[in-house]
């Protein structure tokens, strides 16, 4: 008998964010009524933000493969070959709700999520970036959400140790309600240690680690997918507060364990931490698993079984290790003053098992958690592409002394140094460009001697040029990022991508990201750029106003050689200046 | 008047100051020490001699500024 | 030259400090983790930057109360060079090796940029390097690097030359514009009444190599190797 | 036992974020807002139910960590 103590209500669907026909299908899949535990579990798989219902349709359209292409998107970043037994691995992730709610934290932990998500997969991170898109500079609001994103975005970079190097800012009414934080972080591994989620082997021990488990972010990636309203400060206990100091610790006795050779699979427990981790985990390797809440460590008394499932506490991993290696494991994981406990085991069930005070929470099908969530392929409308204007029907400046200087002077194109000031962009050593120029560049060294390689790294889209035409934008987002590392003097070899759109349910918003990505998707392939990894943020809408279309793009170049990176100040007096194409 | 504001994070919100002094605590070897948890503490100095008016101007201050009340709770003592 | 760097958890400048002395002086340094008491034969331990715990409770605090630093007391005491970058400055006045304490920037704000530095004590085995009165550059990452100490302190300080860097402008004038932090008379580092103890705020160890844009950090290295 | 510990600043030690918070709450139009300072609170639960002892470990917590003696006073709170 399964406890269900909780009657499972229509209203308490709806509090689930599932709609009825999706209420339906989970009872067609398991032939009962779901437990509350289990309620809670398929709203956190089924959501926007982990299931991409929306979006999934048209992501597989995106060009992904490529001749350096280790892992594309699907695992926790994307790999990408450099060359010498070396590949970059990267990724970018959206913490926009959060951020609109608790700049600050909400911040720091998007940042830990996605340093956590290139760690993960063995790598060190080397830089980090952040495209941030704020309301208008006079909006009572603005000020407040800018200082607290951008001291959030250094607070949690700066400590944990990892340089940012470069990002976006822009200020437009259309993100007055709702802001954009999207994260990239950029790490280094050998082609020979990359670490993936899939669990392999049966009665393999399930390891938590990191810190211990709150009642953070209740239901936060539900939240994440939730159009706003005006009530929306209702939910501000779901904030989750970022511990860098705690990721650091991670980072480190993650590496050091991964090198141990102990670890079988390894996994990030993001947006609904142990719920996504464990069924991922379990589902990819074609294996059942059981959890055992009796062990996760826990920070408050009394959590219940639906509880740490749902939880979203920061700085915690979920890991398949080898049975006779578990000691040495925790040891490494004492050292690093962090939590360690077996909470599980893989078995050949394909059931994802939660057991609690002796009692079963929850059984359901491991593999239909993730395949059988619901996908949507949404109506959608061409969009109202704006007129092309003339450039004879501009008129010019009466005085172009003066339209320099409000060009120089505007929100959108001063400098934005005081915002890279507040980051630590050169922890580490090897940033030869930084902040300031079209695209940064991180020293690489061989791992045998010799030159010194180059990563060039840099974010980019013009939301308004999408919003005008969709395809048309989203192909020069794509052919700015290959500028910006060109003008560097690398070549441009793989992106990530983070969609932020309004509320696919409204096929206006759904046709501007069908024709925006199939712009996206034409130019990396016409440029041969794959898109590695990536993001979608929908719903970012308040009161029925969709933010301008953003799709962000996170760029990475390669050079052979970084000491022949070349950045924009003039060298000398007398230089020539050239203008080239048109 | 002198007054005095503290502000605590809320029940349930992670403390990661607390915690690493209380395992900063522990390694020193103090014993039997828990829930340690870190707060603010402000002192000011305000014009008015009225506590009903001192007490409205500090509750301001503190939904205005002084607390995140997304996370934090405060507390005023006029002295 | 032999040289230590002390790893405290948090700690994450250790990698580019080592580098800097591999870089400099062709010895790679021994990492020693905090839990050690007992310190390897070497004429510099180096204490890096980073957030060691956090920077929770103060910056440098809980380092400063950890088993390793008997060892470093003693090293300095035996005459022995210790150089502290950063949080390694912070955890220096917390031992209280240094006097005075570090407090948040003025701006409140954690700032990352290249500074200028002027050299106002080219007698340390530190900066023999350098000439008195040079003005270098360095960059500076820090959100408490605000030097404070009481007015008797710094008159000892002043008085026997124990400030040796303050931030400064081109010209080497200190002047409140060129003072990143809000830091009282515009000082960067300093040293103990023996000398043999330095503490700076600034990271020479990320200007030593052309890809970084300078070499100006490289004689704080090359004064130690010197030293030795 | 629960206890309380404020560790402030000394008098004469300059406090930035006092400085700021007082600047910032007179750019949001509070007037008369003076001599701003700001400490630090810290909560924490006591194994030991003898008052004596309580005080005698927190003022050594105090002196070994939580407060730094060169610039900060601490004043310890039974509850
Ligand atoms: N949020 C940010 N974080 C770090 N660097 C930033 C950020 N925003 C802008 N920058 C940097 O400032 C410079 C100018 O930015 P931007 O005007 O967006 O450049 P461009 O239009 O040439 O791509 C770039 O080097 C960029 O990386």
């Amino acid at each position: 008998m399964l406890k269900n103590d909780i009657a499972i209500t229509p209203e308490l669907i709806k509090a689930h964010g599932l709609k009825p026909d999706e209420y339906q299908r989970i009872l067609d899949l398991i032939g009962r009524e779901p437990t509350w535990t289990e309620l809670g579990i398929f709203s956190a798989m089924w959501n926007e933000h982990c299931s991409y219902k929306s979006s999934k349709k048209w992501l597989k359209q995106l060009p992904t493969k490529g001749a350096r292409v280790l892992i594309g998107p699907g695992e926790n970043a994307g790999v990408v070959d450099i060359g010498d037994g070396q590949a970059v691995v990267f990724k970018m992730e959206s913490h926009n709700h959060p951020s609109y709610i608790e700049p600050y934290q909400g911040a720091t932990t998007g940042v830990g999520g996605i340093l956590r998500d290139v760690f993960t997969m063995g790598a060190r991170p080397i830089a980090a970036m952040n495209a941030l898109r704020f309301g208008a500079p006079d909006h009572p609001k603005t000020r407040h959400i800018v200082a607290g994103v951008v001291a959030g975005v250094g607070g949690y970079g700066n400590s944990f140790g990892v340089p940012t190097v470069g990002g976006e800012v822009e200020f437009h009414p259309r993100y007055n309600g709702n802001c954009l934080v999207n994260a990239f972080a950029a790490g280094l591994l050998k082609t020979d240690e990359i670490f993936l989620s899939e669990a392999k082997g049966v009665g393999m021990p399930v390891v938590y680690l990191g810190s211990k488990t709150g009642r953070d972010g209740m239901g936060g990636a539900t939240m994440a997918s939730a159009e706003f309203d005006d009530d929306s400060h209702e939910k501000r206990p779901t904030v989750q507060v970022g511990d860098p100091f705690a990721e650091k610790l991670l980072l480190e006795a993650s590496l050091e364990l991964m090198a141990s050779g102990a670890v079988i699979a390894i996994q990030d427990m993001g947006a609904a931490g142990l719920t996504c981790s464990a069924v991922e985990m379990g589902a990819k390797g074609n294996l059942g698993l059981t959890l055992n809440l009796d062990k996760v460590p826990t920070r408050e008394p009394g959590m219940t079984a639906y509880e740490m499932m749902l939880s979203e506490s920061q700085e915690r991993m979920l890991m398949v290790l080898h049975p006779h290696l578990e000691e040495k494991a925790e040891a490494i994981f004492r050292k690093w003053g962090l939590d360690f406990a077996i909470v599980g085991e893989t078995t050949d069930t394909l059931r994802f098992v939660v057991e609690h005070h002796g009692q079963v929470m929850a059984d359901l099908p491991i593999k239909d958690l993730g395949d059988q969530a619901p996908e949507y392929d949404r109506p959608w409308v061409e969009p109202k592409r704006q007129p092309v204007l003339a450039a004879a029907d501009v008129p010019a400046p009466q005085d172009y002394g003066r339209a320099l200087l409000d060009l120089v002077g505007s929100p959108n194109q001063s400098s934005r140094r005081w915002v890279w000031e507040q980051y630590d962009h050169l922890i580490q050593g090897n940033t030869v460009q930084r902040p300031g120029g079209d695209a940064a560049v991180v020293r690489v060294e061989r791992p045998n001697g010799g030159h010194a390689k180059g990563l060039a790294f840099t974010c980019d889209v013009t939301p308004r040029y999408v919003e005008a035409d969709p395809y048309e934008g989203g192909k020069q987002a794509i052919a700015e990022s290959w500028r910006n590392l060109s003008a560097v003097g690398a070549l441009p070899i793989a992106v990530t991508d983070n969609l932020n759109f309004g509320n696919p349910e409204r096929p206006e918003i759904i046709g501007q990201f069908v024709h925006a990505l199939k712009g996206v998707g034409e130019a990396c392939i016409a440029l041969d750029m794959p898109i590695v990894s990536g993001n979608v943020s929908l719903y970012n809408e308040t009161n029925g106003e969709a933010i301008l279309p953003t799709p962000a793009i996170g760029a990475v170049g390669l050079m052979d050689d970084v000491t022949r990176t070349i950045g924009v100040a003039l060298a000398a007096d007398g230089d020539v200046l050239v203008l080239i194409g048109d | 008047m002198k007054a005095r504001v503290t502000v605590t994070l809320k029940h349930g919100v992670l403390d990661p100051q607390g915690k690493a002094i209380q395992g900063a605590l522990k390694s020193l070897g103090f014993a039997g020490v828990d829930d340690v948890r870190q707060g603010k503490l402000i002192e000011l100095e305000l014009a008015t001699a009225d506590r009903a008016e001192a007490q409205a101007q500090l509750t301001d201050m503190c939904e205005k500024l002084l607390a995140n009340t997304v996370i934090e709770n405060y507390r005023i003592e006029l002295i | 030259m032999k040289s230590a760097v002390l790893v405290f958890p948090g700690i994450n400048r250790e990698r580019d400090m080592a580098r800097a002395f591999r870089e400099v002086t062709g010895v790679e340094p021994i990492m020693v983790w905090h839990t050690e008491t007992e310190l390897p034969d070497v004429d510099v331990v180096a204490v890096p930057g980073g957030f060691s715990y956090g920077d929770y409770l103060r910056c440098g605090a809980i380092a400063a109360r950890s088993p390793i630093i008997p060892a470093l007391r003693a090293h300095a005491a035996a005459g022995r060079h210790v150089l502290g970058v950063c949080n390694g400055f912070q955890i220096l006045t917390e031992t209280g090796l240094l006097p005075g304490a570090l407090m948040r920037n003025a701006s409140l704000r954690f700032v990352c940029k290249e500074v200028r530095l002027r050299v106002d004590n080219a007698a340390t085995a530190f900066t023999s390097a350098y000439a008195p009165g040079q003005v270098i550059r360095c960059p500076i990452a820090h959100g408490e690097g605000n030097y404070f100490a009481d007015p008797e302190t710094l008159a000892e300080l002043e008085g026997e030359g124990r400030v040796v860097f303050r931030y400064c402008d081109a010209e080497g004038r200190i002047t409140e514009a060129a003072n990143p932090n809000g830091a009282v008379d515009g000082i960067a580092g300093i040293v103990n009444a023996a000398g043999n103890v330095l503490g700076m705020m600034p990271h020479p160890e990320n200007l030593i190599e052309a890809l970084q844009g300078g070499l100006d950090g490289r004689g704080i290295f090359e004064s130690l190797a010197r030293a030795a």
